[in-house]
């Protein structure tokens, strides 16, 4: 059952993207992908969230019997999904504030249930952790993406009010291609989140179906598994 | 129309009801009804198809070879939805073997040839003059040996219509309606033979003593309603105060079975149900007139009336024509020349359900009601398809009541269970829909092939669950015979184990019962005797076949396996190469069971010494 | 004073759910597993084993289990797909590992060949060939499923499997083509793009 | 395929002439638009239309689909040309065209081409832009004719158009709002529905501010498809009745209320009951459906335009009705010939 590091990493980053394939953490990732900041802040949180409760559940998974299993991870998300809550609180405040209802569903993203229960909780920490990480990347990966360009289209910039996270330093980041853009509304509003995230599948789709099209087929022994159902022919 | 009635304060029974749906196609019937019906010449060869009817394929009665004589039986009913067939004309079998036949899909089935000698002699006839001086199952049998079938087009055999209970069926309807353009067959036949049908209506109420007979016709056929009124004057008073002729106003689809019930009686026949569940019959007017020549002329159905239309063909009329005769030469008496130009296009049937020919020599059938070869100009080939724009126009057509396009939707994507739940099978496959569809969506096709393949998956599923059965029956048994086996061997090896212990035990009791070492010593003796031969009996029990052989048995085994592989090793060196290998594998397997049975042999005596 | 309430409330919780848990355990226990009898009515029951399992029913157990549903040739992709949908997965093509769909079959014994050797008797999942020892045999094709078991253990090769051809009494029309595709811009670019 | 199946008979209607009779039965109201207020719905149409045929050949050729096989169904024509009927006569140049673009490339070929939409594209279209740029779309509105103290050529109209010119104060005048529904929804909060009436918007009579007509020739395009047979009485009217019947019910007091007579001349009433509802693709199916269907739409435009934040409400009914359209259908399967009679 456990993989390499090598298919973890494929699968967390593209094969199995939680985003774009499982389409699992839906709900944050349509709402908080408006800016690259929003998005940023929101990735770095389940990325967190996600490490830790692979990282428990995997520690864990000999002690936690069968019947009671989806209860004891939510409680081990729920309890480090109210961690990350205080530290953004703490670190940066503003950003918490404009995700607002966005970090405590963090407990409610499938992705980081589903990571749990899927590959943890019958894995070692270490992979556990490895597959944490990049499925976590995978998901803010396509969460800033998503972000910057629901952001150019919506509002025509890229990378504002990023001292939210970073601090003064990062407020010249700011890029405004056009001058005078009109808003496109529907871009930030959540229609536009669907659109584009249906983009991006396709997108996805279209590289692999491509890719799929270009490998050379191992050759195959046709009918080579059958099996006898009846009589002994002695 | 029937609100205009209300409206009126007619409270009368209505002339007819308003059925939905329905369209009206160009008519196109007058081009072919200016002249009477024509009788069309002898030929010299018929083709006479084994299925011209809906149920199970004929069988022949003739041999190749053999004379027949006009009217005689040459194939007969194979069960009870069956009709036998009728040599068209006198003369001699030449052939019976797969033809082409006009069928939708091209293929070939069985056909008895038959080449005519020229004379036409009918087989000996008896006519009746009183159906009264004849009991009914005798009559019965006359229409069952006429081979009579629906005329209108679906060619249900005639007589399992008739053998309908008749304590339940107090209504005849009578289908004079050729709604469907260009054909004119009933139209002519009304026109110039009213009291042939009026006579086989005579014939049917002979069986059924019917309450009231209705006749539908159509109101674009003013000429054949004043016949069929001219010609009921002259019946009897007690079966012409029974009929009724109503005339209703030209719609397709008027002369679809339910429709026409529907039309004059304002009943419904219940979904997947026949108008006999309401106490009707429903015959076409050709039927009937086919059912008078065959009981009182004792004539079967060896001809019918058929449309020869479509401005393809410079002479266009009715004819009738002996069944068998190849299209190809009614189609040049007609002076049909093929347009070089472009893409030939035969129809048997009318522009609405017929189907198109994919060649011209075909035998004319039972179920041939009209060949229309038209003209681009009057019947443009339909444009590509588009996509449906879910118009909604197939669904006001729509006699049924159905939803066409998303039984398209549903044929489409292959949802049998969903089409099946919007009735499918209710749909009559009249057209109406894909005539009226602004796509051009060819929405019949659809259905066809939707009920084909449910039908067919319907076959599929119950043969494999009786595969499944037979497989789970199989199963049950080699493990009951495996049990049954092995409890044998138990048996038996229980049984020699009490041997073998009375043998160790009796002679302890019979030697000096004092010693107790000489009863120990020879008590483990026979213990390991005991399992010595339960353990030989077990090896001899793993070889297939007689597990407990004597010696004598063993040796003819082995006997008559040497002979065996003696014929084998023959037929290995005579064996063409591509059975060689087998052969090689039987002949080593051979020898391989001698060598057994060889050691058994030698194993015996030990044992039994 | 906060922390103990609420340990306090969690362990409540935690006994309360744990108690509705083992209720519902016990009191919505499944009983059986229709999902094998629905999975076994959707394969063919050839009993021809190319599937790597003896025998349908097997191969609907392993299915109900996680085995992949592309395993079936002669259920071919309409098997594949009302497995699809019954347990509601994506469906695969055909692996090819486990042979390929082939029109329906069935075996013929061309019988002067015969020499009665009651092999393909034996091997016959569906008890379908008719015969005896050195009897000639024969298939009763109704029965027949195409499983093409009985072709190996013939020694002397006298068993040949023929396609079912379509008669006039079992033809059925076929789905239209749409239009669209045989139209000369679509010449040898067939299908959609993704 | 040996032989194409029966019937042999087509009649003599198809999509392209479907698709044709809408687009001319829309020609006299687009006239009186073009009449009354100016030239801006000329150059809109050209450039939806252009943007709509361009859209459509290159999306064709992506999915591998013959290009003028569906562009000469004139369906993505017809999207367009509905789209730019509904657009504000002096809106810049790029709402025409994203608008067009949305309507083709996301609501049309996205969910599978011609046939396979669920939405109404020229409606969706219209939403899009509405959402994303409600300035634009609430304030670029033509003057009637006989207000503007200049009439205003179509070169005027080209340069506000495209150049980015700000609209001519001048022109506004004061009168930057649709149609006279919504002055009236929103003028009626600080003037009596007497004071109001008096206003040259409503007072003026016929022939001068246009509104009357162009929904008055709209009804007369939709009456034309109805004797063509293109489209059936059921969804007009039960658009028009249940708008009515509710305006009727709620309009006791005009002072509070917008009257009927407003409801049904005063917006895109005309245009959505007899070209938009009525847009087969989207809408139901059957007779009793399409009533349904219909009478949603009417109470929906009704309901937007009272308690809802937006100036008018067919698109917004449209669409949302169209969500509900396959629902419609379900239930309002027609009885099969002989069901329930056994």
């Amino acid at each position: 059952m456990t993989d390499n590091a090598g298919t973890i990493t494929r699968n967390g980053l593209w094969t199995n993207n939680p985003a774009l394939v499982q389409l699992l953490g839906l709900c944050p990732l349509l709402a908080v992908s408006g800016t690259v900041v929003n998005a940023l802040g929101l990735s770095v949180a389940t990325l967190a969230v996600l490490m830790g409760s692979n990282l428990a559940v995997s520690l864990l998974r000999h002690y936690v019997s069968d019947a009671v299993r989806l209860p004891a991870f939510v409680m081990i998300i729920a309890a480090l999904v109210t961690c990350a809550e205080m530290l953004m609180r703490a670190f940066t405040y503003e950003l918490y504030q404009i995700l607002g209802i966005f970090i405590p569903l963090i407990v409610t993203n499938c992705a980081i249930l589903g990571r749990a229960d899927g590959f943890a909780r019958k894995n070692p920490p270490l992979p556990a952790l490895l597959d944490g990480l990049m499925m976590g990347l995978g998901f803010g990966a396509v969460l800033v993406l998503l972000g910057a360009i629901r952001e150019l289209i919506g509002q025509g910039t890229l990378f504002a009010n990023m001292h939210l996270l970073f601090g003064d330093v990062a407020r010249g980041w700011v890029w405004t291609p056009i001058d005078n853009y009109p808003n496109f509304l529907f871009a930030v509003l959540p229609p536009g989140a669907f659109v584009v995230t249906g983009l991006l599948i396709a997108l996805k789709n279209a590289i692999d179906s491509g890719a799929e099209a270009r490998r050379a087929r191992a050759p195959i022994e046709r009918g080579s598994k059958r099996v006898r159902v009846t009589g002994k022919i002695t | 129309m029937n609100l205009m009635r209300l409206l009126r304060g007619d409270t009368d029974a209505p002339e007819w009801y308003d059925f939905p749906g329905g369209v009206h196609p160009p008519e196109n019937k007058t081009q072919s009804l200016r002249g009477p019906i024509a009788e069309f010449p002898l030929q010299e060869e018929y083709v006479v198809p084994l299925n011209q009817h809906i149920g199970a394929v004929s069988v022949p009665v003739v041999e190749v070879g053999e004379s027949v004589l006009t009217g005689q039986v040459i194939a007969e009913a194979a069960g009870f939805i069956s009709a036998p067939a009728h040599a068209p004309t006198s003369g001699t079998v030449t052939a019976i073997e797969d033809r082409p036949v006009p069928h939708p899909s091209g293929l070939t089935t069985g056909c008895i040839i038959i080449r005519a000698d020229g004379h036409d002699t009918w087989r000996p006839r008896t006519p009746w003059a009183h159906l009264q001086d004849h009991h009914h199952t005798d009559l019965l049998a006359r229409i069952q040996n006429a081979g009579l079938t629906g005329l209108g087009g679906a060619s249900f055999p005639t007589a399992v219509k008739l053998a309908a209970d008749r304590n339940h069926v107090d209504t005849l309807i009578v289908n004079g309606t050729e709604c469907e353009p260009y054909i004119t067959a009933d139209h002519a036949l009304m026109r110039e033979r009213p009291q042939q049908i009026l006579r086989g209506i005579e014939v049917a109420h002979e069986l059924y003593d019917f309450r009231r007979i209705l006749i539908g016709v159509e109101d674009n056929k003013p000429d054949a309603v004043s016949a069929l009124r001219r010609a009921l004057t002259a019946i009897p008073a007690e079966l012409e105060a029974r009929i009724e002729l109503r005339v209703f106003p030209t719609r397709y689809p008027s002369g679809g079975e339910k429709q026409l019930v529907y039309l004059l009686t304002g009943q419904e026949v219940p979904a997947g149900g026949l108008p006999t569940d309401l106490g009707m019959l429903c015959h076409n007017v050709g039927t009937l007139a086919a059912l008078a020549d065959a009981v009182f002329d004792d004539r079967p159905l060896i001809s019918r009336i058929t449309t020869l239309t479509g401005n393809q063909l410079p002479w266009q009329g009715n004819i009738e024509v002996r069944l068998g005769t190849d299209i190809r030469t009614i189609l040049d008496w007609a002076g049909y020349q093929p347009d070089p130009n472009r893409a030939e296009r035969i129809i048997m049937g009318g522009p609405m359900m017929g189907f198109a020919l994919d060649q011209r020599q075909l035998p004319l059938v039972k179920a041939t009601n009209c060949l229309l070869v038209p003209t681009e100009q009057e019947l443009p080939t339909p444009p590509p398809a588009k996509p449906c724009i879910r118009c909604g126009q197939c669904e006001q057509v729509c006699p049924a009541g159905l939803l066409p396009q998303q039984l398209m939707w549903f044929a489409q994507s292959h949802e049998w269970d969903k089409a099946e739940s919007h009735h499918l099978f209710d749909c009559i496959e009249c057209g109406a829909c894909a005539y009226v569809c602004p796509s051009h969506i060819p929405l019949v096709q659809y259905y066809r092939f939707a009920k084909g393949s449910i039908r067919r998956e319907q076959a599929e599923h119950r043969q494999s669950e009786r595969a499944r059965l037979r497989f789970e029956a199989r199963q049950a048994r080699l493990e009951r015979e495996a049990a049954e086996k092995e409890a044998r061997r138990r048996q038996r090896a229980e049984a020699a184990r009490a041997r073998q212990a009375e043998q160790a035990t009796t002679p302890t009791a019979d030697s000096s019962p004092a010693d107790p070492v000489a009863a120990a010593v020879a008590r483990s003796k026979a213990r390991k005797q005991a399992s010595q031969s339960a353990a030989g009996r077990a090896t001899a029990t793993v070889s297939p076949g007689a597990p407990e052989l004597t010696r004598e048995q063993l040796s003819a085994r082995l006997d008559s396996q040497r002979r065996r592989l003696e014929k084998a090793e023959a037929k290995l060196a005579a064996a063409a190469p591509e059975h060689q290998k087998a052969m090689e594998t039987t002949v080593s397997k051979l020898r391989e069971q001698i060598h057994k049975t060889e050691q058994q042999l030698a194993d015996r005596p030990e044992r039994e010494a | 004073m906060i922390i103990l309430w609420s340990i306090l409330a969690l362990l409540f919780l935690a006994a309360l759910f744990g108690a509705l848990l083992g209720y519902a355990s016990v009191r919505f226990k499944p009983e059986g597993d229709p999902i094998i009898d629905q999975i076994d009515d959707i394969l063919p029951q050839t009993q021809c084993g190319q599937c790597g399992y003896p025998g349908c029913r097997p191969y609907a157990e392993a299915i109900a289990n996680g085995d992949p549903i592309n395993k079936c040739p002669p259920g071919g992709e309409s098997t594949i797909q009302e497995l699809a949908d019954l347990l509601d997965v994506e469906p695969l093509p055909l692996d090819a590992e486990h042979g390929e769909e082939k029109p329906k079959q069935v075996a013929i014994i061309r019988e002067d060949e015969c020499i009665g050797c009651t092999k393909c008797i034996q091997a016959c999942p569906v008890d379908a060939i008719l015969g005896a020892a050195k009897q000639m045999h024969t298939v009763i094709a109704s029965e027949c499923t195409g499983c093409d078991l009985c072709v190996d253990p013939c020694p002397v090769d006298c068993i040949d499997m023929v396609p079912v051809e379509t008669s006039i009494q079992t033809w059925h029309w076929q789905a239209p083509q749409p239009d669209y595709k045989l139209i000369a811009t679509d010449a040898g670019r067939s299908g959609e793009a993704a | 395929m040996l032989t194409p199946s029966s019937p042999h008979a087509v009649g003599n209607q198809s999509v392209q002439q479907v698709m044709f009779s809408v687009w001319a039965a829309t020609l006299p109201g687009f006239a009186a638009l073009i009449w009354f207020f100016g030239w801006g719905y000329l150059i809109n149409a050209v450039l939806a239309v252009a943007t709509a045929l361009v859209a459509e050949a290159i999306i064709l050729r992506l999915r591998r689909r013959p290009v003028w096989f569906f562009l000469g169904d004139g369906s993505a024509l017809l999207t367009a040309w509905l789209l730019a009927l509904a657009l504000p006569p002096l809106a810049p140049w790029w709402i025409p065209v994203i608008g067009t673009l949305a309507a083709i490339v996301f609501a049309k070929h996205l969910y599978g081409g011609l046939g396979n939409n669920p939405f109404n594209p020229a409606m969706v279209g219209y939403a899009v832009l509405l959402i994303s740029f409600p300035v634009e779309m609430t304030t670029r509105w033509g003057i009637p004719a006989a207000l503007a103290t200049e009439a205003h050529s179509l070169l005027d109209s080209a340069r506000v158009i495209f150049a980015g010119l700000r609209v001519d104060p001048a022109l506004v005048d004061g009168m930057t709002m649709a149609t006279p529904l919504d002055v009236y929804k929103n003028d009626i909060a600080t003037l009596d529905a007497a004071e109001l009436r008096a206003e040259p918007l409503f007072s003026a009579g016929w022939r001068v501010y246009g509104w009357e007509w162009v929904s008055g020739l709209y009804l007369l395009g939709g009456l034309y498809l109805l004797w063509r047979r293109i489209i059936t009485w059921h969804i007009p009217v039960a658009v028009l009745g249940s708008l009515t019947l509710l305006a009727l019910l709620f309009s006791w007091n005009p002072d509070l209320r917008v009257p009927v007579d407003l409801h049904l001349l005063g917006g895109a009433t005309m245009l959505g009951a007899f070209f938009i509802a009525t847009d087969p693709v989207s809408a139901a199916t059957s007779n009793r459906g399409k009533l349904v269907f219909g009478a949603g739409i009417g109470i929906l435009i009704y309901v937007i335009r009272t308690w809802g934040n937006y100036p008018d409400a067919v698109a917004f009914a449209v669409l949302l009705m169209n969500f509900a359209a396959p629902l419609i259908d379900h239930y309002t399967r027609p009885r099969v010939y002989g069901e329930g009679r056994s």
